[in-house]
């Protein structure tokens, strides 16, 4: 694990957040969005946890931001109307911000450095998912299925 | 020189406000979206930061539960886009401030 | 008897899906029919229980959710007994009264449910079931307000959950970190830890604070008060009956059930200012009741004020820096429950005298009656016997809690007591002045066509009334129900 | 061996309890069954106070005491009892034979009231109150009893309901005696607290006996100044006394029962039952709450007999009389005479009962009319009346040799004199008797003599139910004298359990000369001054005073009672209301202000959040209005129905915690 990479990934991870939750173009934002996200998988990368950030990138690289460009141009018609920003979030978020850093800082017994560990391999991923995860396994698999039938439930044309 | 559970922890503290900054104040329903999916994925770099830090553990249970909040994620990314538009089409708007039925 | 106090508990639950099921609009015979039902097994309870003993009886004990240390655990001592048994006399007592404009099925049911979580409360012996049956009766209690109550309903039904609402929470709260220093919500079992300290430091006043908030405004004691005029003047008559005569109870009871025992040694360091607290209940209730001009925001207010009374003496005995002899804590036990009895019987038949006015009249001004005495003696006469009960004439019910609750208090905390003289006196004042302009003067033109008593309100009036005098005159009976229990408290507190 | 009524004492009270009950059940209609029960309870109750009184006579220093347990609370008995001992059974014999004189009279003057049987039910109540009461052996069954005659007095004195004045000097009546009661009422809980018990007596244990009061020390001076605070408000002393005389708006027979003879003697009464706590510890001789007895009472005696100059209605007139009267008998006690005292509410309980039931006659034969003013020469019209109310007079003022009153007053006087810290209070009461007997020579000049004026032309004397008694009234007032004359002083021994001899020679004592003389003296200047009375002379009009016309400020100063209601009225009252005002305002505006103040601080962010929005950017043109609108619901704002004011209400609740936390780690 090197500093160097892990400042210019987390500037990276955050400016691009800032962007995606500051730009006023929705569709610049959602491109952020994106970014952030590739940053993101970046420092799973360098945490060791290569498929984690894999599935990162393909779940949200591959497909919310997509779903969330499809929203952006299904909704156009409302989409390009300047609706301002609420400066009342501001404080609240930097509030929260401090609060939590002044507690990270104030814990001294998190200021470690990683230990040394064997790779995770997929196949270890694999093994647990099958045999001690494979409960909650199905039951996500079941709550993606019913979240497919009822987002497209929710986008059915009313009837008239 | 390698980085501290501190830094990561930071890092993901400060995704996490910007997430909530973009709930709070933007006034587009996908914006909310856009913030809640930042503060999933801060807390997601919260369990590998924590799984690779702390004692070694067979199964992983921080990529575990990072995986499967991922899925959860996708899910419910999909289900609220699907309400937006569901929202657009019945009140012609995605303005949340003027989505207030519930209001007391 | 093993399973009496679930059925006593779960009557009411039929009984209000029985009213649902009923075709007839008018759910009030059924409503009654499970009344009935439920207070024969609480009398069969009263018959079966052995007075002699200061522990739990009828103990029904089961398994419910372990993993957060929750159980099925129902059983009565004196308190709790004598709790059911008023409940099952006021509930059909308020059914019984002015019929509410536009109450059909729902508000029958709804009483029902409320009554059922009466029961739970006072039966409950762990802490989440207690707490489950708590709020069970505040969702009524709200409901019924804002459903059916008068004019500023939703004001005061807001005001009334918000209150409530918030203590309860802060209430939760507090018990939340109990059970994580302690792993219990075993009333007993934590209030064996109680003598030792149950917790320390500022967790120790943060869940005391927390347990004395929700219970203050569930009394209410000054000056968590405020929602109770609303509620009561808003509320109708039945509504006010229950939630003067059983509700503002559970604040009573769960001060003697959880704070006391819980927090020995918090409250005996801020004793002085609870006091304080208590006689601010005593004296400024009944100032406020005396400038009142509706009646029933005036009997409200009164309620206060006798509340106060149990409070004045459940903080003497807990909260006095010297330990009060035997026979002085057990007077200020004795008079508290005695109290709490007395004023669920005397407030509940005021309201219900106010509603019958309301009835005849349209208004319930003070001043919109006058010289009723000469149009309808009997009326005037029964409802001066409330009145006289209610300010503590002897003979009467409210004399003997008084007196024991003042005898207790007066050894311990002498200046206190004394200066809640002045509630007994103020009292007096307020009815007599209230009977002055409602009975006597010429008779008002408005109330010269005023029915007197009629035969289905003498029913109702008549029986209350004699227990009244029985209480006022040989109250043993009632006395051998919690003797036992004030025996084994006293040695608690001491 | 005691005969069965003593063992079964409470027979008595239960007589008219019962009476009473019974007339409440009947219709309005059956007036004559409610007045031959409530007639019949008295009788027998006065037969067994006969009976009983009878079994006292046997042996000096007669007690016989019932106890019994009330009921048990914890492990604590709360016991309650009946003494009989020859004060109670003194008491129980006049309060039922003035009592059963009052109810006959009652047929006569009530018979035309349309409320007859309630009227009755509310006597015997009265009266079965008042004979529990004097029986009484502890201080709770005597506090319960002194309350429950306080509600009769409060029904009785309101009983012609339909009048204001009736219902507002009730009221005045029972929160005043109430705020005594309060006093009493700590002094109870005071003795309950240190002796341990409320029975007088208790086979050694009571707290009137050697055992109890050792456990009282210092705190039996506060205890018995406690509970004579009861006792003031009750017999009308200073600075009590107002309900007393407004108390006459009740039916005569009332005033005679229950605001003459028996209740407001009851404070007399309490002092005397409960003496021992009063002379315990005394300091030089005396104790401290012996001597505000004795002052409160002196004070009380003097200004009630100067207000009792300057009254116009024949009542009020009689009403300060009592007050004063009353005042006199609570000096005697203070100085230490209590037989004396005693004897004198005896005396007092017929003779004002009688003054009271000829007032009564004289109102019945003048229609209504209550004003002395406009009566006069009723001698002739009303002669049973006029005589009877000659002796009861008589008795008053204190004429001696055949007359109750004059006795009685000359051991008052005798040991007043004798009280060794001041002989102020002996001077004092010596201006009271002359001042008595010229107030009561000018009533009866004012009704009895001269010519009839205005309404009374057309009097007429009262039907045998209300003469009838007068004359036993009469009777009883003069041959009370024999037995307590100090030749044979035998009512002073049979109550203090002393043998009594006959000696002739008592009888005539240098006392006596000086109390004839002041007596005398003051018949003689009521006659002089109100020889003219009603009948116009040089300037002066014939419905002004002779006094209000030499010193009409003075007058009108003691007519208005010394406007000692109106100092009330503008400070205590005034002072009370404005609480009660204060505390409703509070109430309404600043507590529950403060409860919206917390609901406000949690809407603040709801506001906080979207006007902030407005200012800093303002570029909204339809949204202006969502933010603010939240102000005007105050509680429900916080509820804004969007759904970023919920999400940043759980960032804050969130960081709440985490300062908590923090705080507690």
């Amino acid at each position: 694990m090197n500093s160097g990479a892990f400042i210019l990934i987390a500037i990276f991870t955050l400016a691009a957040a800032l962007a995606a939750a500051t730009l006023r173009k929705l569709m610049h934002a959602a491109l952020s969005f994106a970014l952030a996200f590739v940053g993101l998988a970046s420092s799973f990368f360098l945490l060791g946890a290569e498929f984690v950030g894999l599935a990162l990138v393909f779940v949200y690289i591959g497909a919310v931001a997509v779903l969330i460009v499809f929203t952006i141009l299904l909704t156009r018609r409302d989409v390009e109307k300047d609706r301002g920003f609420n400066w009342g979030g501001v404080p609240i978020a930097v509030a929260v911000f401090g609060g939590l850093t002044w507690s990270i800082l104030k814990t001294q017994s998190i200021a470690i450095v990683a230990p040394r560990m064997p790779a995770l391999t997929v196949k270890q991923i694999g093994a647990a998912l099958m045999t001690s995860y494979v409960w909650p396994l199905q039951c996500v698999g079941l709550l993606l299925t019913a979240a497919l039938i009822g987002a497209l439930i929710l986008v059915i044309e009313e009837k008239r | 020189m390698t980085p501290t559970l501190q830094a990561f922890l930071i890092v993901s503290t400060a995704l996490f406000s910007i997430g909530l900054l973009a709930a709070l104040s933007r006034r587009h329903a996908i914006f909310i979206l856009i913030g809640i999916e930042m503060m999933l994925a801060a807390a997601n770099l919260n369990f590998i930061a924590f799984w690779r830090f702390g004692p070694h553990h067979q199964p992983p249970i921080g990529v575990m539960i990072a995986l499967f909040s991922i899925a959860i994620a996708a899910a419910e990314a999909a289900v609220g886009l699907a309400m937006v538009i569901a929202v657009y089409r019945h009140y012609r708007t995605t303005n949340v401030d003027q989505l207030d039925q519930l209001r007391g | 008897m093993v399973g009496l106090i679930t059925a006593i508990i779960f009557i009411p639950l039929v009984g209000a899906l029985a009213v649902c099921a009923w075709p007839q609009r008018n759910g009030r015979p059924i409503a009654l029919m499970f009344n009935a039902i439920s207070a024969v097994c609480a009398l069969v309870l009263w018959r079966n229980f052995d007075p002699t003993s200061s522990g739990l009886q009828f103990v029904e004990r089961h398994a419910w959710i372990p993993a957060i240390g929750a159980e099925y655990l129902l059983g009565v001592d004196g308190l709790s007994l004598l709790l059911v048994l008023l409940t099952s006399t006021i509930v059909p007592f308020a059914l019984l009264a002015q019929p509410v404009p536009g109450a059909g099925r729902a508000f029958y049911a709804t009483m029902l449910i409320m009554q059922s979580a009466l029961y739970g409360t006072f039966t409950a012996q762990n802490f989440i079931l207690w707490f489950l049956f708590y709020e069970m009766s505040l969702l009524p209690a709200f409901l019924l307000i804002k459903i059916w109550g008068g004019e500023n309903r939703d004001r005061a039904a807001t005001k009334f959950f918000l209150y409530t609402f918030l203590g309860s929470v802060a209430m939760l709260l507090s018990f939340l970190g109990i059970y994580f220093a302690k792993g219990t919500f075993d009333f007993a079992a934590l209030a064996a830890f109680g003598k030792n300290g149950l917790l320390t430091g500022k967790l120790a006043w943060l869940a005391f604070a927390g347990i004395f908030v929700g219970l203050a405004v569930k009394v209410p004691l000054f000056p968590f008060h405020t929602w109770l005029p609303d509620a009561y003047q808003t509320a109708p008559t039945g509504v006010s009956m229950v939630l003067t005569g059983v509700l503002s109870k559970m604040g009573v009871y769960g001060f003697v059930r959880l704070l006391l025992p819980l927090f020995p040694n918090e409250i005996k360091i801020i004793g002085p200012w609870l006091l304080g607290l208590a006689i601010c209940s005593i004296v400024f209730a009944p100032l406020a009741a005396w400038a009142q001009r509706d009646l029933k925001r005036m009997i409200a207010y009164l309620s206060i004020n006798h509340l106060g009374y149990c409070m004045l003496a459940l903080f003497a005995v807990a909260a006095s820096p010297v330990v009060g002899a035997t026979i002085d804590m057990q007077a200020a036990l004795s008079g508290v429950f005695m109290q709490i009895f007395n004023h669920g019987i005397t407030a509940a038949t005021l309201f219900y005298f106010a509603g019958l006015l309301e009835r005849r009249r349209g208004l319930r001004g003070i001043d919109d009656f006058g010289g009723l005495m000469q149009r309808t003696p009997l009326l005037c006469g029964w409802m001066s016997v409330a009145m006289f009960s209610s300010l503590g004439l002897p003979g009467l019910n409210g004399f003997i809690g008084e007196f024991l609750i003042f005898k207790g208090s007066f050894a311990i905390a002498a200046a206190f007591t004394a200066i809640a003289v002045i509630g007994l006196l103020v009292t007096a004042i307020v009815f007599v002045r209230a009977m002055q302009s409602l009975f006597s003067g010429p008779l008002a033109e408005s109330c010269s066509g005023f029915p007197d008593l009629l035969r289905s309100e003498k029913l109702v009036i008549v029986p209350v009334t004699l227990l009244m005098f029985a209480i006022g005159i040989a109250p043993q009976f009632i006395f051998n129900i919690f003797n036992a229990t004030v025996v084994q408290m006293a040695r608690l507190f001491g | 061996m005691n005969s069965w009524i003593v063992t079964y004492l409470w027979f008595v009270p239960a007589a008219p309890f019962v009476a009473s009950l019974i007339i409440l059940t009947l219709s309005n209609a059956r007036r004559r069954s409610a007045a031959a029960l409530a007639i019949a309870g008295q009788i027998a109750a006065l037969a067994m106070s006969i009976l009983a009184f009878g079994q006292t006579l046997q042996t000096p220093g007669f007690r016989v005491v019932q106890n019994f347990t009330w009921f048990t609370f914890g492990e604590q008995a709360l016991r309650l009892g009946f003494v009989f001992d020859p004060l109670g059974a003194a008491m129980l014999l006049m309060v039922a034979l003035a009592g059963l004189c009052i109810f006959v009279f009652s047929v006569g003057y009530m018979a035309e009231d349309k409320n007859f049987t309630r009227f009755f039910a509310y006597l015997s109540f009265f009266s079965g109150a008042m004979l529990g009461l004097v029986i009484a052996n502890s201080l709770l069954l005597l506090f319960i009893f002194w309350e429950l005659v306080g509600l009769a007095s409060y029904l009785l004195i309101g009983f012609w309901i339909e009048r204001p004045r009736a219902a507002e000097a009730a009221k005045k009546a029972f929160i005043t005696t109430r705020i005594g009661d309060m006093g009493f009422f700590l002094g109870i809980l005071w003795l309950y607290g240190r002796s341990g018990t409320l029975l007088f007596y208790d086979r050694g244990n009571g707290c009137l006996e050697s055992a109890g009061l050792a456990m009282l020390g210092a705190s039996a001076t506060f205890i018995a100044l406690l509970i004579f605070c009861g006792a003031v408000g009750k017999s009308g002393q200073f600075p009590l006394h107002v309900w007393l005389p407004d108390a006459m708006e009740g039916p005569t027979p009332v005033s005679a029962l229950i605001h003459a003879a028996t209740m407001v003697a009851a404070g007399v009464f309490l002092v005397a039952r409960v003496y021992p706590l009063f002379s315990l510890g005394p300091i030089n001789g005396v104790t401290p709450s012996l001597t505000v007895v004795v002052w409160i009472g002196v004070t009380t005696a003097l200004m009630a007999a100067l207000i009792a100059i300057a009254q116009a209605d024949i009542k009020r007139v009689l009403a300060y009389s009592t007050v004063s009267q009353l005042g006199l008998m609570m000096v005697s006690l203070g100085v230490g005479g209590v037989a004396a005292g005693i004897m004198h509410l005896l005396a007092h309980g017929f003779f004002k009962a009688l003054l009271f039931l000829g007032a009564g006659s004289v109102i019945h034969g003048c229609h209504g009319e209550q004003d002395i003013r406009k009566m006069g020469g009723l001698r002739r019209l009303m002669p049973v009346t006029f005589f009877t109310y000659a002796v009861g007079m008589m008795a008053l003022s204190g004429v001696p040799f055949f007359f109750s009153g004059g006795w009685t007053k000359e051991e008052i006087l005798h040991a007043t004199a004798s009280w060794a810290p001041s002989h102020a209070p002996y001077y004092l009461i010596l201006a009271g008797v002359v001042l008595t007997a010229l107030y009561m020579t000018r009533q009866v000049i004012y009704v009895f003599f001269g010519n009839p004026r205005a309404t009374a032309e057309h009097a007429h004397e009262s039907p045998r139910a209300m003469t009838m008694p007068l004359i036993v009234l009469a009777l009883c007032a003069i041959f009370f004298s024999v037995v307590l004359t100090p030749a044979w002083p035998w009512l002073h021994g049979y109550l203090t359990g002393e043998p009594v001899h006959f000696e002739i020679a008592r009888l005539i004592q240098p006392m006596l000369f000086v109390s004839l003389v002041l007596v005398g003296g003051g018949v003689a200047a009521g006659i002089w001054i109100y020889r003219k009375a009603g009948a116009p002379e040089r300037d002066r009009p014939a419905e002004i005073d002779p006094l209000e016309y030499a010193q009409p400020a003075l007058f009108r100063f003691l007519a208005n009672g010394m406007w000692i209601d109106e100092l009330y009225d503008r400070t205590v009252i005034a002072f009370s209301w404005a609480s009660a005002r204060l505390s409703d305002w509070m109430d309404r505006y600043f507590w529950d202000g403060l409860v919206r103040g917390f609901g406000a601080i949690a809407q603040l962010f709801g506001i906080f959040t979207t006007s902030v929005g407005e200012r800093g950017i303002n570029a909204g043109v339809d949204e202006t209005t969502v933010g603010t609108r939240g102000l005007g619901r105050l509680i429900s704002a916080a509820h804004s129905g969007q759904i970023q004011t919920y999400l940043g209400a759980v960032a804050i609740g969130m960081l709440a915690l985490l300062l908590l936390y923090a705080w507690l780690a």
